[in-house]
């Protein structure tokens, strides 16, 4: 199997008139994680955005490396932002159904992977009545239920307690220790197991 | 229950209102309920067909009557059941209010197109049209109209606590303003004078007509108040299953 | 057979009409009551099964 | 073809679960069309003959309400941005999205005209011609109404922008909708109802691409 890398070359973004990103450049194999660090507002999400096809940025290049041929490029990845994606008025078992049919996953994995993500038995409730901790672990379900090599998360802890953080350390571990790869903007202390290399932003990047 | 607070001086009314006593006691009720309602029917639907003669002036079309009169009470009794229930949730905050508004109002829209139907069934061969621009008919499509706004802001809401109280206000509003329309629909029709003309005269009532008008408006106000009860039943159920939900969410926490 | 007169397609579209709408109503109602009181017995017998835990 | 059937049943039952948007849109397409009948005054010849105008404008109003939680929630709760990652293209799921708004909101119309049609004296041909155009017309005013959505989902204040820009756009629809009533000029109502058909598959071919577009810069 062929070894497969993220590679950001250069990338230069300037949103509303300010620089965000200039020259950022990095690699990330398969088996590695990739923190991107710093305080608020220094382009960690932005740069995120980048890698998920969100944003155009105004130089520079991304691409996914080893991939399957036949998925088109976006589709390698999963993209867990600020926003759930999740609608209220449907079950937590539809929620994550969905979008299991719409990123492509096996629809059996639904009910295993809501009871991973801690929120077994709760199936068919409204997720509108989920808590903030409960919702994002349910948007980081799908992360479970579809396999995807390349993770790309903001701020996956924000609204978990400790329990439900040292959750998510260990969804990224195993992830990556079976040959995927991720990138994270935390401005917290994740103990991921395995491979991991720090990017620091400051806010000297103007 | 647990969407009620304990009162602090439980009267009898407070007692027998209470959503858990209102579910003991009215459980008892509904079959005797139904059984009334359908036994009503028989006999209406009997003197309706076979029991009184066809009327001198309209013919057969006057048992058409004995469909629309009752459906058209129905469709101002129901107004006035949730413009009560809207008084109840309003002033006294009671949960038992919000629930019999919520259950009545999808009733008070059927009746009224039924209403409605079996008023145009019955102008087509008396008046030769299906629809007629005039005042009684004309307000009560308006009250039709206010019916379905109720139950499309009902349906707006997440939170049906607070759904209650803002229904109760345009329930309110709707009752001081329906008056109001039909004034101005009739004011409206003098003003325009239309094109043709079509007045139904004002049929003598004679006892054989009579009786089956009062025996099916029984029977129709009786199958309201079984719909009425059994809704409210199962509204009173819906507000448990919701807080059972969130109990459930809770207690699952975040334990992975 | 019952005689309705030269209306009776009107009488008949009448009675029709309001026994199709309120069936209609009387079938929802029962449906909604059975669901509603599947899906509370459904999480009682959830919750019961979380206290004895 | 899963993810396409996937977003049609999800934006379906979203739109008959939550919120009586449905019922409300009906309704209000009613009221606008008894509404001027108020105005004209109950002269029956004359509402007759202005029935086919009042039930377009009605439909076109009715239409123009409903286009703004097109793409609006889909675009505040993340969806969009997840659609870019989806096993198919975002022109496929607009597509499929404007399916889904069509069947909540153009189909309904179509089934509430009657209620118009006897309230304002529709005679039988015109029923029939006027549930044709409506079939015909009300998929193009959905494409129309997609792109106006798309290009102001970023905008918090969308909501008046987007009636302005959809209006013009819609106004063909309007002149081939009620262009196709006239008794008395069969070729000429045949021609203005096989050119409905044609504004509405060549609009619905190609706003997916457009409002895609429009999705795409939005989400930056």
């Amino acid at each position: 199997m062929l070894e497969k890398r993220l590679v950001a070359k250069d990338l230069t973004l300037i949103r509303g008139g300010r620089p965000v990103l200039s020259d950022l450049s990095f690699t990330v194999r398969s088996g590695q994680a990739l923190y991107l660090r710093g305080p608020n507002g220094v382009g960690k999400s932005s740069a995120l955005m980048v890698l998920a096809g969100l944003l155009a940025p105004q130089g520079g290049s991304t691409a996914f490396e080893g991939g399957d041929p036949d998925v088109q490029p976006l589709s390698h990845l999963h993209y867990v932002g600020h926003d759930p994606a999740i609608k209220t008025g449907m079950s937590l078992a539809e929620n994550l159904a969905f979008w299991v049919d719409v990123l492509g996953g096996d629809a059996g994995t639904v009910s295993q992977a809501l009871s991973e993500a801690g929120l077994g038995g709760l199936d068919k409730i409204d997720a509108g009545m989920l808590s903030a901790g409960q919702t994002r672990r349910l948007a980081l379900a799908r992360l479970i239920a579809v396999p995807r090599p390349l993770w790309l998360l903001d701020e996956p802890t924000s609204a978990l307690d400790s329990e439900g953080a040292d959750w998510v350390a260990r969804l990224i571990s195993q992830h990556i220790a079976s040959g995927g790869l991720a990138v994270i903007a935390t401005h917290l202390d994740i103990a991921i197991a395995g491979e991991v290399e720090t990017l620091n932003f400051s806010r000297a990047a103007a | 229950m647990a969407d009620t607070s304990p009162n602090a001086h439980p009267g009898w009314f407070t007692r027998i209102a209470h959503p858990g006593m209102f579910m003991g006691w009215s459980r008892h009720l509904v079959l005797p309920l139904v059984a009334i309602t359908v036994i009503a029917f028989g006999v209406g639907l009997y003197f309706s067909f076979l029991a009184s003669p066809a009327d001198y002036q309209m013919g057969d079309t006057v048992r058409m009557m004995y469909v629309h009169v009752p459906t058209a009470w129905l469709s101002q009794f129901c107004y006035a059941v949730m413009f009560a229930s809207a008084i109840g949730t309003l002033v006294w905050r009671h949960p038992m209010a919000d629930v019999s508004q919520k259950a009545a109002a999808p009733l008070g829209a059927a009746f009224t197109a039924l209403a409605l139907f079996t008023g145009s069934m019955w102008g087509r061969p008396t008046w030769g049209t299906f629809w007629e621009w005039d005042g009684r008919m004309t307000s009560t499509l308006v009250l039709l109209f206010i019916y379905l706004g109720i139950i499309a802001l009902w349906r707006a809401f997440d939170d049906q606590l607070k759904a209650a109280r803002i229904v109760a206000v345009v329930t309110l509003v709707g009752a001081v303003n329906i008056p109001v329309i039909k004034f101005s629909v009739d004011w409206w029709q003098t003003l325009h004078q239309p094109a043709s003309v079509f007045r139904m005269d004002g049929p003598t009532v004679d006892g054989s007509i009579l009786v089956p008008l009062l025996v099916m408006t029984l029977a129709f106000s009786l199958l309201f108040m079984t719909l009425h009860l059994v809704r409210m039943r199962t509204e009173i159920t819906r507000r448990r299953i919701r807080s059972l939900e969130l109990a459930q969410a809770r207690a699952a926490g975040g334990a992975a | 057979m019952i005689e309705l007169g030269q209306h009776w397609e009107f009488i008949a579209a009448a009675y029709g009409g309001a026994f199709a709408i309120v069936a209609a109503l009387t079938g929802w109602t029962i449906v909604s009551a059975i669901r509603a009181k599947a899906r509370v017995s459904e999480l009682e017998a959830a919750r019961a099964a979380r206290k004895l835990q | 073809m899963r993810a396409f059937t996937a977003i049609i049943g999800r934006d379906l039952r979203l739109g008959l679960r939550q919120g009586g948007d449905l019922l409300t849109l009906v309704l209000f397409f009613v009221i606008v069309g008894v509404l001027l009948p108020f105005a004209v005054g109950p002269d029956r010849p004359l509402l007759a003959q202005l029935a086919p105008a009042i039930i377009w404008v009605a439909a076109l109003l009715a239409q123009l309400l409903s286009h703004d939680r097109l793409f609006r929630s889909d675009f505040e709760d993340g969806s969009l941005a997840l659609f870019r990652h989806a096993s198919l293209s975002l022109d496929g799921i607009v597509f499929a999205k404007l399916i889904a708004h069509w069947l909540l909101t153009g189909l309904p119309l179509v089934v509430a005209m009657p209620v118009l049609a006897l309230v304002l004296g529709l005679t039988a041909d015109n029923f029939w011609l006027a549930v044709l155009t409506l079939l015909a017309g009300t998929p193009a005013l959905t494409a129309f109404g997609a792109i106006g959505a798309a290009v102001t989902v970023g905008l918090k204040r969308g909501g008046l922008v987007a009636p302005v820009l959809v209006l013009p756009l819609s106004l063909p629809v309007l002149i081939f909708g009620t262009g196709a009533f006239d008794p008395t000029r069969v070729e000429a109502s045949t021609q203005a109802l096989l050119l409905l058909c044609a504004l509405s598959l060549v609009s619905m071919a190609l706003a997916p691409f457009a409002a895609a577009l429009a999705l795409k810069i939005s989400g930056e």
